[in-house]
């Protein structure tokens, strides 16, 4: 760690992990209420718990996107933070939005929500990962634009390198489409629409900006790699994304009321969106092959690599599964759904942040890396989260495939919930699986207390 | 003194295009159906790949390009002109 | 590793093997030519399903329209290849010969446009738009998408001639050249694919 | 493989291609929203459908049910519902709901709604299976 105002990042990834534990909580609960349908209702029903969990994600995600932009950018602009103060007053705003948030959604109805926290003056809630109250949004705009100033200013009186203005990109980016959250109109196909906005345009568009730049650092740092390698690599990467990810928002106007080119369009680019993942887990593998230094921190190496092949898996292979318009139109509103989701979100996002933390909380504590056990112990807590999110997917995969069989294929379609029952089994499977992903997660938490003496770090 | 490209200098290689374009047209204007018109079709897409190939391996100068752009984008070339005569013949059939 | 051979190398030694242009420039043109190609044999198969549909449509096409864009397209390409060995040859008026030749280029590409864009002024005062019918979306998205590809070419086409102009290109270090007459190859190369498939085949 | 890869031209690449395809995007969206009016049944949005989508919202009835396959997989797609059960069928499930739930099934909360909310939630679900969606659902079962 260069410059002391790195060490802003540091609770930044503590609330990012503490709430990834929460999100895992709720994904439970869920679990388990798909099997037993009235598991803590009616104090905690499925919509609420589904709110918690989903939106936990997402803020745990911007948790950990913020602190790994205060931990490279100084780095990476060989400056020191613009306004260290200014972050962590940002850290408490964030963090009380978004702890009252979910409080909001576990203490009142839904509906009394809504009428206390002005709802009828702008109607932006209801709407999936759309959910929060119309302050939280407002506190989230203040805070992205904060946050988005504080890097800013910090990039602008440093040196400017490929790795931050990709990064950059990526926020203003994130903040930018987040506005059409303030676009609710009556019409269902417009709002639906522009929702995709803030949805797609993330996570398949400028989300990849940032998840490029967090790896490409990442892979600097460790691999040792000149810094115009890898550079090159991130441009041609997030080109590919951009140019197949923009028009491939066309495979969410498949049947939602817009004209049915997009069938075509939408297919033929996110049909190549996979690509650009292939290219960032052949540039990751690359990389770490021709590493001209052995870095200590391996966790962080294996965390490296495991985000491009699961992001691969998960978003790309998973994500091609259900793309084309004459399969999507089998599989819309299905577990398959389901399934793409749960491992694209833990391949790209999840992983990347932990491979941040795991680089960098060892630095922001001291050391080149944690001790030869805490590392096993994190290898531990990789490969059981990783192996039990692919046996998620695999389940509803499965649950998913029965279901469009039964409910949609079958000459004698039956009914949503009949055929749920049917699927039960899958379902159970899936739980067993969450429970290995919680244990698995514990893992990692307990790896950053598992003391003993730090690894002596050979290279620089 | 030989230099890479004074062996097909673009003017070769532009009325070669030029011609194989004519013909192009003048198979496309002939109305012909059932099995003549069939295999007029099928010259065309002779021509077009013909064509493509030309502007590929001279002015894109992939002739002595290394190997893995060569074949990538004349590999894209002959599957895509195979696959619409494929098509096309299976609209017909 | 920078690939400079100067073309006056008196030994005629086989050259080393070269891309012409920047592999960055290339990967995306390869990733051009998969999104076309898709969409080429998707136009192909949904016609094989109903030939009938697209033949009625295709008589509505302008045919000789076609053939004059695909010669503009064909000599601009001619064109953009000569300036590129113009300045690779180098000498004292490589700069203003290639200079002449891509202003050439971006003439035909003019003409190409002129041409285009009047077709479509004709297809939609008919009335033709993306979601009339599934040969006027594959039509439009097909050359549309071509089009928006030679605007963007004719862009990259005035920045080239600028560069040349100002001599900025010289024998062995051309690499913004080489790689924007990739591009516009590439142009062409779909058009020569997308002539024969949208216009006469019937 | 030799050739030249610079990094100046990879960003030359980046911004060229991704400022086409935006405009791209944009502009076919620019056509979406014009062609639109004629797929959406815009004009059958009466204030009470505007009342029902509120209602829709208020109550996160996306937190379980999928609307036009969009939404949370938990229960039954809705979009097709008034299709499936007819008006009367929905209202008499939706006010039926009993507040504790159905042991071990899947249970929907009682919202208690009144009558004029209950015509305002079956509008908006009606109004939304008028809108053209490429003949999705395959089936009534959505």
């Amino acid at each position: 760690m260069q410059y002391s105002s790195q060490a802003v990042a540091k609770p930044y990834f503590v609330a990012a992990i503490g709430l990834f534990v929460g999100q895992i909580i709720f994904g439970l609960i869920m679990g388990l209420q798909y099997v037993i349908g009235d598991f803590l209702f009616p104090a905690i029903p499925f919509n609420v718990a589904r709110m918690v969990h989903t939106n936990l994600l997402i803020v745990w995600l911007l948790f950990g996107f913020m602190g790994a932009a205060y931990y490279l950018v100084p780095e990476e602009s060989e400056t020191e933070l613009w306004s260290p103060k200014l972050a962590i007053v940002l850290f408490w705003v964030f963090l009380a939005a978004g702890v009252l948030t979910v409080i909001g959604y576990l203490a009142v109805p839904y509906a009394t929500l809504a009428k206390l926290t002005g709802n009828d003056l702008l109607e932006t809630m209801g709407r999936e990962f759309l959910e929060q109250p119309l302050p939280t949004k407002l506190g989230i705009v203040v805070v992205a634009l904060a946050f988005l100033f504080n890097i800013t200013m910090t990039v602008l009186k440093g040196r400017k390198t490929v790795i931050s203005s990709v990064l950059l990109l990526g926020l203003w980016g994130l903040a930018i489409f987040f506005l059409f959250a303030f676009y609710n109109p009556v019409n269902v196909v417009l709002d639906k629409m522009f929702w995709w906005y803030v949805v797609h345009l993330w996570v398949e568009g400028v989300w990849e900006l940032i998840l490029g730049a967090m790896l490409a650092f990442v892979l600097i740092k460790i691999t040792g790699v000149d810094r115009e390698v890898i550079e090159k690599w991130l441009y041609v990467i997030i080109t590919l994304t951009l140019v197949t990810g923009l028009l491939g928002t066309g495979h969410h106007y498949f049947w939602i009321g817009t004209p049915e080119y997009w069938q075509w369009i939408g297919s033929v680019f996110s049909a190549l969106e996979p690509i650009p993942f292939f290219a960032l887990t052949v540039f990751a593998f690359n990389m770490v092959n021709r590493r001209r230094r052995e870095h200590p921190n391996k966790a962080a190496t294996l965390w490296a690599l495991g985000t491009g092949v699961m992001s691969f898996l998960g978003a790309g292979v998973w994500g091609f599964l259900h793309t084309l318009a004459p399969v999507n139109y089998y599989t819309h509103g299905s577990q398959i759904t389901a399934a793409h989701g749960h491992m694209a979100f833990y391949g790209a996002y999840v992983m990347v942040n932990l491979t941040m933390i795991s680089y960098a909380m060892p630095l922001l504590r001291g050391r080149q890396a944690n001790s030869e056990k805490s590392q096993v112990l994190e290898m531990w807590s990789f490969w059981l989260m990783t192996v039990s999110m692919v046996f998620i997917t695999l389940f509803l995969t499965a649950a998913g495939i029965l279901q469009i069989w039964l409910q949609r294929i079958a000459s004698d379609p039956q009914p949503f919930m009949v055929v749920q029952d049917q699927v039960a089994l899958f379902y159970w499977m899936r739980e067993w699986s969450g429970v290995i992903f919680l244990a698995g997660l514990l893992a990692y938490l307990a790896s950053f207390f598992v003391g003993g003496k730090p690894a002596e770090a050979r290279a620089s | 003194m030989q230099t890479r490209d004074s062996i097909h200098s673009p003017l070769t290689v532009w009325l070669t295009l030029v011609v194989a374009t004519g013909i192009t047209f003048f198979a496309g204007e002939f109305e012909g159906s059932g099995p003549a018109g069939r295999w007029l079709v099928i010259g065309v897409l002779a021509l077009a790949l013909f064509k493509g190939s030309l502007v590929a391996l001279h002015f894109m100068e992939l002739r002595h390009a290394p190997a893995v752009w060569k074949w990538s984008v004349l590999g894209w070339l002959w599957m895509v002109v195979l696959g619409i005569a494929g098509a096309y013949l299976k609209g017909t059939a | 590793m920078s690939r400079s051979h100067s073309s006056s190398s008196a030994a005629a030694l086989p050259l080393p093997a070269a891309l012409q242009g920047d592999i960055a420039v290339w990967i995306f043109l390869l990733a051009e030519l998969l999104a076309f190609g898709v969409f080429f044999l998707a136009y192909a198969f949904a016609r094989a399903r109903n030939p009938a549909l697209f033949d009625a449509a295709q008589a509505g096409l302008d045919r000789q329209s076609g053939l004059i864009n695909t010669l503009l397209l064909v000599s601009s390409s001619a064109l953009v290849a000569h300036a590129v060995a113009v300045v690779r040859r180098g000498g004292g008026n490589a700069a203003r010969q290639g200079a002449a030749a891509l202003l050439g280029a971006i003439a035909c590409g003019l003409g190409f446009i002129v041409v285009k864009g009047s077709e479509y002024a004709a297809h939609f005062a008919a009335g033709m738009e993306l979601s009339s019918s599934t040969f006027s979306m594959f039509y439009l998205c097909l050359t549309g998408f071509h089009f928006f590809h030679v605007v963007l070419g004719l862009a990259v086409l005035a920045v080239l001639w600028r560069q040349t102009v100002a001599g900025v290109y010289r024998p062995g270090d051309l690499n913004g050249l080489e790689s924007g007459a990739a591009y516009w190859h590439m142009v062409d190369l779909v058009w020569l694919v997308l002539f024969p498939l949208v216009y006469l085949m019937h | 493989m030799s050739g030249v890869f610079t990094k100046s031209m990879a960003r030359n690449v980046f911004y060229g291609g991704s400022v086409f395809f935006f405009l791209l995007f944009l502009g076919l969206t620019f056509d979406t929203v014009r062609a639109l009016p004629k797929r959406d049944m815009r004009h059958n949005i009466t204030p009470l459908v505007a009342e029902g989508k509120k209602i829709w919202e208020t109550r996160n009835c996306i937190g379980c049910h999928t609307l036009l396959g969009e939404g949370a997989y938990f229960a039954p797609e809705l979009g097709n519902v008034v299709a499936r059960y007819g008006e009367e069928g929905v209202k008499a499930f939706i006010t039926s709901r009993p507040a504790d739930g159905i042991p071990g099934r899947r249970s929907m909360p009682q919202f208690n709604l009144t009558e004029r909310e209950l015509e305002a939630i079956t509008a908006f679900l009606k109004h939304v299976g008028t809108i053209d969606t490429a003949k999705w659902p395959p089936n009534i079962q959505g």
